[in-house]
């Protein structure tokens, strides 16, 4: 009487394989002023946030190519942060500004490609703010576990290969 | 193009890292999954950062040929020019060296030690990625200018102008009162020793006021800072003093000619009075005084002129005004001091309701023999002696509801209150206090002094200081004061009669502080202060080279350690001075003339007016000189015709791909998708 | 325009080459800007054997099979892959050619039909077949195989996506325009005569031909001052156009800052912006990032409602922003 | 059963296929035409701003891109309720007239050229547009070549671009024309007109040939349908703008409409194994692919314009109609035989050649004043032109900003669907009678059907007008190949 058995084993065993919970993959923008600095005391200072974020140290929030929150949405990411100095003491004086205006721009272009605005998000932290920047770090990840993954139909990644079609049976050639 | 030969280091920091990152899991993943980006070695040691943790990087250039260096341990901010210079010792070139944090953004930070692990070999990934796409740069090297520029004339600021005077190097120093000598100049006795702040202080300010290399733009402000690194262009504004100061000779004739009384809310901290052209104190540098135009009748009626009048040099003159020079500095120290809390902001404590109230500013003008007073302790009323007194501490510091931080200054203060109030008249003396905080050399010594002389500590915050008598056994207290506290120690609520109170208030930023750090270019808290570019190893120097801080303008402190800022910002910037040279972080934007349309879009963004539109080529250039690399036009030009070196396009597009390329998609879920498939 | 010319005896001595034209989802346009080369097409046939070019000539998949690999010297493959049977076309024709082009803006970035990637492929069928507008009888619509009383017929599938050329198959080269201007047509076939020849290079794999590096204001006679954006206006509520003032210092958005150039700028000359269908230039990895950081970069304003509302100005973002290159953008699978 | 699959280009390239079913006593049970392409127009249109859609809408096909252009334009118009100011107007004709002598002299020379001229029994080697040159002498080719030259120079004058005009918007066009660019024009207008009646000289003259005559008058593409196309307000043939006139297969006027009411007057039938639609006359209904006066099926493009006018809009062209008339059906009633629409075809020439003439001697065409700005709130609009293979609409719907909401599109050669499938049906009939099958000839007569209606499928799928190559597949009723036959 084995038979029988298996079936409650390997149902029993689904849910677990399932239940795994939404990680989510986040790529974190700073200025090497401002942001970065708060992220170094955010670690100095031994205040936790959560694994979910990866972060790169730009020298100026204002050198954002728009193509480089693309490229990460594209590779994985499910949410992106752009961080920099507060616009009144930005170490580039005026360059924290041109950030917000591509920010604003791209996050509309991406809701019109159906990827939420909570999925481009964007703080401001000096160098004194490690448990500001902390914070938001923590902040940011629940937001996006709520939102959960990005759909595979809205994003498509270099990775994606196209299935070759199944090839069509040929007609035999006669002679005419 | 195949992959360079890449080494990969990873540092336990001791178990900083270790301790949260499997380092051994890094380093074996590292030379197995990223062979294909060219890692062929892949090494851990204790402390890459160690004259041996060096070596071991040089030994593997030179054994394993390598062409990049990728090290996972600290902060850039703290290493990434010891692995640069080790490179370079290699003969690799520094700039194909990278440090990735493994430490401030993953073993301090995370708690999971498997997923630590995990985002650790990210962060390795993507340095390797992008230091593949790194190219061999060279520091850009700028003169310095051997000048100084100090902002602020008090204590930190004259420290640092007579040590790079006494070195032989031209220094201005610009203070916007008429004298200089800062909040020092006004206090009476400094704690622990109690010697006479005058005596000590006026020396250096006159010494200052004497030297021939120190230039004093009293009474003045600066304008406008532009230049760049080495070579700062200052533009400054002198008010108008009213007074020719080729000719006046301190006489102080004009000032007792004037008929105007004015009340001191400056020096005396409106405990006393001036007049309408005055010098702030007897000792002030320099000696001339200053007409300040909303008191003057002259001004207001047009008539009066007495000054003038009796002016035995003729060097009043009421049609000066504002007047600007410019001069270039190698070196900038901004030492722009702090302002007292201001007291009524807790209304609770009565200050400006209750006349008896008083703060440590005019605690310090009373007390000063110089002072309104003459010396003598008394009440508003100017002749009535105290015959209990209540110091109250921490007053806008250590609370939410103003500073959270502790003004450092204020224990010591409020004890030399404590002991000059005993020692002046024979009142009760109250300490209120939360923490006693004496660190320094004799401080505690005091504390215990003051604790021998009879004054009483309470150990609590007091809630209210009140006219108001509320309970039967306060009868025959009326016209005196009720200080209200919880002594912690004892577990009761108190309700203290006294005659005096005297609020110890912390130490803020200078109103305009924000603004100032701006003009400088540094960077500073929400608060004000202005940030180090490292807190403990580099704590005079800013984030923008070139230009330095010291004393309270970096946070609460006392005069001795404001001294040695003074004096460790001097020996920085006159060791810049003797390199004649600084070299600079090879970061620029360049322009491919070929590929410029003349779109004109990065025309206007540049804040350093580096970019400039060639309308016979119509292209646009990009000053070298000028450029500080943010890196804005690089990312704003549609024609992709600006690249920036150092962080290009295709270095941060390959971190990118390292750092999303492990695990893979979020939570490892497959991001492929069939794009070819059929719907 | 049916082409089987016997090559003039005076060519023989020169080797012909074998051409395939092929179109996969287009328009026609390219094959017709081929065909507007007029009597010069005649010329180059005099060196190139059109060997299978459905648009102007009988050919059949038949014989793309039965050719060796590599066969075929040039492929010139226009069109987007919109359905299985052009994904099937794309690997044949890889395969049987020497070296593939992704002639024109469909081929090369996904042009106009790539703006079906916005929106999911139900969304396009119920869109064509919307029961309000058409008579349908129970729901039944087309995609794919259908089982007729008779049999079933063939018909290809929808892919869930528009795709490049470069994103099903490997390609050579590619040639940008919607269409190419014949000119550049011309001078392309030129070029890979020549390099076949041995007698001018081979263009590296990967180039972009029949193109410029920089973008269309390089070849734009319009006046151009620095940038800076107060509003973005709709040509319909503009009264006059200045006919020599910069049409995006006019408030009109203009790809011209963002689009390679080799077109001649003509659209802007005739008063229309430019609308990028040459696409991204070198470089550059997504066509709309790259113009919505330009953009982005010269607006005029600092506060967050501000430049909220000078963006309100574009109602259309995908539309704007990624006109010709949708499919080839980042998000959608890149440009290879 | 036994099935017969046609595949132009064969089946894997989606340019149209035929599948022939024959039952089992071997005579046509069924025949599907296919058309495999679907782009989706209706669905990312949505979403833009209407003043884009003639640029976008250009790319549906670019082979008449000027069609598309102009009926986007115009339907922007409508949706502003705007009026074009006259100059702006002109412009527009004067392109679209240009456009019409490319597009028909392409067609009659180089497409179906090499089956009339050289006759269809001329060897393949011959029949194409050389072998024509060398019939009908060199400068015959040289002229067909300037024809399409000055076409394309006009287009790209006044349009921007040769291929995918950029001109057109709400209220009229982005630019006006110099006088220089008008003097240019007029030089190339004299060179259309004599291009048009040489043309027309030529086919009297290839009338004689009795060949050529039964393509034109025989009855093999022979389908009483009803008629549709665009006149103007004295009943003439138009091409940029005019009401829908519709008349019955005895001639009988069935009805005139609005462009913009054409949803009372005709609906598409969606089938489920071709991505194309098949339009049809509501107020008749649907009977399936079938003619006569009970089926809801009708005719476009060049055969039905002529039928539905009284008479064309120019001098020369109506000479040449009433020849046509006197020829073809001397009683007036509507000409049925597909092969007249090559005839017809050069007609129409001629009147787009004498348009061009008389628009760029209009001493306003040159005025600045080409666009007039809209003050309505957009709403909906239709926008119809007559296509060189069919009455083109498009029809958007917008929000009050102007982004559009909902797309109707309705293609020239989209109506001519149902009568080529038809005659593809009665090719296929007229050869194969209990299970004989004349294959070669099935061969000749479905090309020339196709050459006939010159369907651009380009518009829909992407077979370029008049270009049929095929390949033919015989199966036994368990579907295995017995046969295969190639036109080569």
């Amino acid at each position: 009487m084995t038979a029988p058995m298996t079936t409650p084993q390997t149902s029993a065993m689904a849910p677990a394989v399932t239940a795994q919970p939404f990680e989510p993959l986040i790529l974190g923008f700073t200025c090497n002023w401002c942001s970065y600095r708060a992220a170094d005391l955010a670690g100095t200072s031994r205040i936790k946030y959560p694994d979910n974020v990866r972060l790169i140290r730009l020298m100026c929030s204002g050198r954002m190519e728009p193509e480089f929150i693309l490229e990460g949405f594209a590779k994985g990411a499910d949410a992106v942060i752009m961080t920099g100095c507060w616009p009144e003491d930005c170490h580039y004086r005026i360059q924290s500004v041109k950030a917000l205006r591509r920010f604003l721009f791209l996050r509309r272009m991406l809701s019109d490609l159906g990827i939420e605005p909570a999925r481009l998000q964007r703080f401001y932290a000096s160098a004194a703010e490690g448990k500001r920047f902390a914070d938001e770090m923590t902040r940011i990840v629940a937001e996006v576990k709520a939102l959960g993954p990005i759909p595979p139909e809205i994003r498509v990644t270099l990775a994606a290969e196209p299935a070759a079609p199944a090839p069509v049976a040929e007609p035999v050639e006669v002679e005419a | 193009m195949t992959a360079p030969k890449t080494g990969v280091y990873i540092c336990h920091c001791g178990t900083n890292i270790s301790a949260m990152v499997d380092v051994e899991a890094v380093r074996d993943w590292a030379l197995d999954e990223l062979g294909d980006k060219g890692v062929v070695v892949s090494r851990d040691y204790p402390f890459m950062c160690s004259s041996l943790g060096q070596e071991l990087i040089e030994k593997d250039i030179k054994e394993y040929g390598l062409e990049r260096v990728v090290v996972g341990a600290c902060s850039p901010h703290m290493h990434e020019k010891t692995f640069r210079e080790a490179s370079s010792n290699a003969g690799l070139n520094p700039y194909l060296a990278e440090l990735v944090s493994i430490r401030e953004q993953v073993s301090w930070v995370h708690t999971d030690k498997a997923k630590a692990t995990e985002k650790a070999k990210a962060i390795i990934a993507g340095g390797v990625y992008r230091v593949a796409e790194h190219e061999p740069l060279e520091p850009l090297i700028a003169p310095v200018n051997n000048a100084t520029l100090i902002v602020g004339g008090g204590i930190a600021g004259l420290t640092a102008a007579l040590e790079i005077a006494k070195a032989g190097y031209p220094v201005h120093i610009v203070e916007r009162e008429p004298s200089i000598g800062g909040h020092m100049a006004q206090y009476d006795k400094t704690f622990p020793t109690l010697d006479c702040a005058a005596c000590i202080l006026t020396p250096k300010m006159v010494d200052a006021g004497a030297h021939k290399n120190i230039t004093l733009h009293t009474w003045s402000e600066v304008v406008d800072v532009s230049g760049s690194v080495g070579d700062f262009k200052i533009k400054v504004k002198h008010k108008p003093r009213y007074v020719v100061e080729a000719d006046c000779t301190g006489c102080g004739i004009c000032w007792e000619k004037c008929p105007v009384q004015v009340i001191d809310t400056g020096f005396e901290s409106g405990l006393g009075y001036r007049k309408a052209i005055y010098t702030p104190f007897p000792q002030a540098v320099p000696k001339y005084p200053v007409l300040t135009p909303d008191d003057c009748t002259y001004f207001a009626k047009g008539t009066c002129r007495a000054c003038e009048k009796f002016c035995p040099v003729d060097c009043i003159d009421f049609t000066q005004t504002d007047e600007f020079v410019e001069f270039n500095v190698g070196s900038i120290l901004l030492a722009t001091g702090f302002q007292p809390f201001d007291a009524r902001r807790i209304e609770s404590y009565g200050y400006g309701r209750l006349p008896n109230v008083f703060t440590s500013m005019e605690f310090e003008r009373m007390s000063n023999a110089a002072g309104p007073t003459g010396g003598k302790i008394v009440l508003r009323d100017g002749v009535t002696e105290p015959k209990a007194v209540a110091i109250v501490h921490c007053v806008g510091s250590r609370d939410k509801n103003t500073n959270e931080y502790c003004s450092a200054v204020c224990c010591m203060q409020s004890l030399k209150f404590a002991h000059l109030v005993r020692e002046h008249t024979k009142a009760d003396v109250y300490e209120c206090y939360i923490d006693m905080r004496t660190p320094g050399k004799g401080y505690d010594e005091f504390y215990n002094r003051v604790l021998e002389e009879g004054t009483q500590f309470i150990r609590g915050r007091v809630a209210e200081i009140t006219d108001s008598l509320r309970y039967p056994e306060e009868e025959g207290h009326e016209g005196r004061l009720i200080v209200q506290v919880e002594d912690t120690l004892a577990g009761v609520k108190r309700r203290i009669p006294v005659d005096m109170v005297m609020l110890s208030t912390g130490i803020e930023p200078q109103a305009d502080a924000t603004e100032v750090a701006r003009m400088f270019g540094v960077g500073c808290s929400s608060k004000g202060f202005i940030i180090e570019r490292h807190a403990k190893l580099d704590p005079v120097a800013t984030m923008t080279d070139g230009v330095f801080a010291a004393g309270t303008a970096l946070g609460p402190r006392d005069i001795p350690s404001s001294v040695s800022n003074g004096a460790a910002a001097a020996a920085t910037i006159l060791s810049r001075i003797a390199q004649g040279e600084i070299a600079m972080e090879p970061y620029r934007a360049s322009v491919d003339t070929e590929r410029c349309s003349g779109c004109r879009i990065c025309n206007d963004l540049c804040p350093f007016s580096a970019i400039t539109f060639d309308e016979m080529a119509m292209v646009t250039n990009i000053n070298p000189k000028l450029c500080q690399g943010c890196g804005v036009c690089v990312a704003a030009c549609p024609a992709n015709a600006i690249s920036g070196s150092g962080f290009s396009h295709h270095q941060i597009m390959a971190q990118i791909d390292g750092l999303l390329s492990y695990p893979g998609g979020s939570d490892g879920r497959p991001v492929e998708e069939a794009v070819g498939a059929t719907a | 325009m049916t082409i089987q010319v016997a090559a003039p005896a005076e060519a023989e001595a020169k080797p012909r080459y074998k051409l395939a034209m092929y179109w996969a989802s287009a328009c026609g346009g390219c094959d017709v800007a081929v065909l507007n080369l007029g009597m010069k097409l005649i010329e180059f046939t005099e060196r190139w054997e059109p060997v299978f070019w459905p648009a102007a000539m009988d050919g059949k998949r038949a014989d793309v099979r039965a050719m060796d690999d590599g066969e075929i010297d040039v492929c010139l493959f226009d069109g987007g892959i919109r359905t299985d049977e052009d994904a099937e076309m794309a690997h044949l024709l890889r395969a049987k050619s020497k070296v593939l082009v992704a002639f024109g803006s469909c081929a090369s970035e996904g042009c106009i039909p790539g703006l079906a990637n916005q929106r999911s492929i139900e969304h396009v069928l119920a869109a064509a077949y919307d029961p309000e507008l058409n008579d349908v009888t129970d729901g039944q619509v087309p995609n794919g195989p259908w089982e007729s009383p008779y049999g079933e017929l063939h018909l290809p599938t929808l892919q869930v996506r528009l795709q490049t050329l470069a994103q099903v198959v490997d390609i050579d080269y590619s040639v940008p325009g919607c269409p190419p201007e014949t000119e550049r047509i011309a001078e392309v076939l030129g070029a890979v005569t020549a390099a076949l020849d041995g007698t001018g290079p081979l263009p590296p794999k990967g180039a972009v031909l029949g193109a410029g590096t920089s973008t269309v204001c390089d070849e734009c006679k319009r006046e151009r001052g620095v940038k800076s954006i107060k509003e973005f206006k709709r040509i319909q509520t503009l009264a006059e156009v200045d006919p020599d003032l910069c049409l995006l210092e006019q408030g009109l958005p203009c790809c011209g800052p963002a689009a390679r150039d080799g077109c001649g700028a003509k659209c802007p000359a005739a008063g229309a912006p430019c609308i990028g269908c040459y696409g991204a230039t070198q470089g550059v990895n997504d066509f709309g990032a790259r113009l919505l950081s330009a953009y982005a970069s010269v607006v005029d304003a600092s506060e967050p409602e501000e430049i909220e509302r000078i963006l309100a100005g574009l109602p259309d973002t995908v539309g704007q922003f990624y006109r010709f290159s949708l499919a080839a953008s980042l998000l959608h699978g890149g440009r290879s | 059963m036994t099935r017969i699959s046609i595949d132009p280009v064969t089946r894997l390239e989606g340019h149209g296929k035929i599948e022939i079913l024959l039952d089992e006593a071997g005579d046509v049970e069924h025949t599907y035409f296919q058309i495999p392409e679907l782009r989706g127009f209706e669905s990312f249109c949505v979403g833009r701003p209407v003043e884009d859609m003639p640029a976008l809408t250009n790319r549906i096909c670019g082979v008449c891109p000027e069609a598309h252009h102009m009926a986007a334009a115009k339907a922007a118009d409508a949706v502003y309720g705007v009026t074009v100011p006259r100059a702006g107007r002109m412009l527009r004709e004067l392109l679209y007239n240009a456009f019409y002598v490319t597009d028909h002299a392409t067609h009659f020379y180089v497409l179906s050229g090499p089956d009339l001229i050289m006759g269809p029994d001329a060897p393949k080697a011959e029949r194409n547009i050389l072998g024509v040159i060398k019939k009908v002498g060199a400068e015959v080719g040289g002229k067909v070549i300037d024809a399409r030259k000055a076409g394309h120079r006009v287009i790209e004058i006044i349009g921007g671009r040769r291929i995918h005009p950029c001109t057109g918007v709400p209220g009229g066009m982005t630019k006006a024309i110099s006088e220089e660019e008008r003097d240019e024009i007029k030089a190339l207008a004299d060179g259309m007109i004599e291009f048009g009646s040489f043309s027309l000289e030529l086919f009297d003259s290839m009338l004689a040939d009795e060949a050529i005559e039964e393509i034109v008058k025989g009855d093999l593409y022979t389908h009483r349908t009803y008629y549709s196309g665009l006149v103007d307000a004295a009943d003439k043939v138009t091409f940029y703008d005019g009401q829908i006139k519709v008349v019955a297969p005895d001639g009988e006027v069935f009805g005139q409409y609005d462009p913009k009411d054409y949803r009372d007057w005709i609906s598409e039938k969606v089938e489920p194994w071709t991505f194309l639609k098949f339009p049809y006359l509501k107020g008749v209904g649907w009977k399936g692919l079938v003619d006569g006066k009970d089926s809801g099926i009708y005719t476009v493009a060049p055969l039905g314009r002529l039928n539905v006018a009284s008479g064309m809009a120019t001098p020369r062209a109506q000479e040449a109609y009433e020849k046509y008339f006197a020829t073809l059906s001397p009683d007036g009633t509507p000409v049925h035989s597909r092969g007249a629409t090559h005839w017809a075809r050069l007609i129409e020439l001629m009147q787009a050649a004498e348009t061009v003439q008389q628009l760029v001697n209009d001493p306003e065409i040159t005025s600045r004043d080409v666009r007039a700005i809209p003050t309505e709130v957009p709403t909906e609009g239709v926008g119809t032109v007559e296509a060189p293979r069919g009455t083109l609409t498009h029809h958007y719907w917008t929000d009050e900003n102007g982004v559009i909401t909902r797309v109707n599109l309705i293609v020239g050669t989209t109506n001519n669907y149902g009568p080529i499938a038809m005659s593809v049906d009665k090719a296929a009939r007229s050869l194969i009678s209990k299970g004989t099958i004349v294959t070669e000839g099935l061969l000749d007569r479905i090309e020339m059907g196709f050459r006939a209606y010159d369907p651009c499928f380009g518009c829909a799928t992407h077979t370029m007008p008049g270009q049929m190559p095929m390949l033919v597949t015989i199966r036994d009723k368990d579907g295995n190949p017995l046969k295969e036959l190639r036109r080569d």
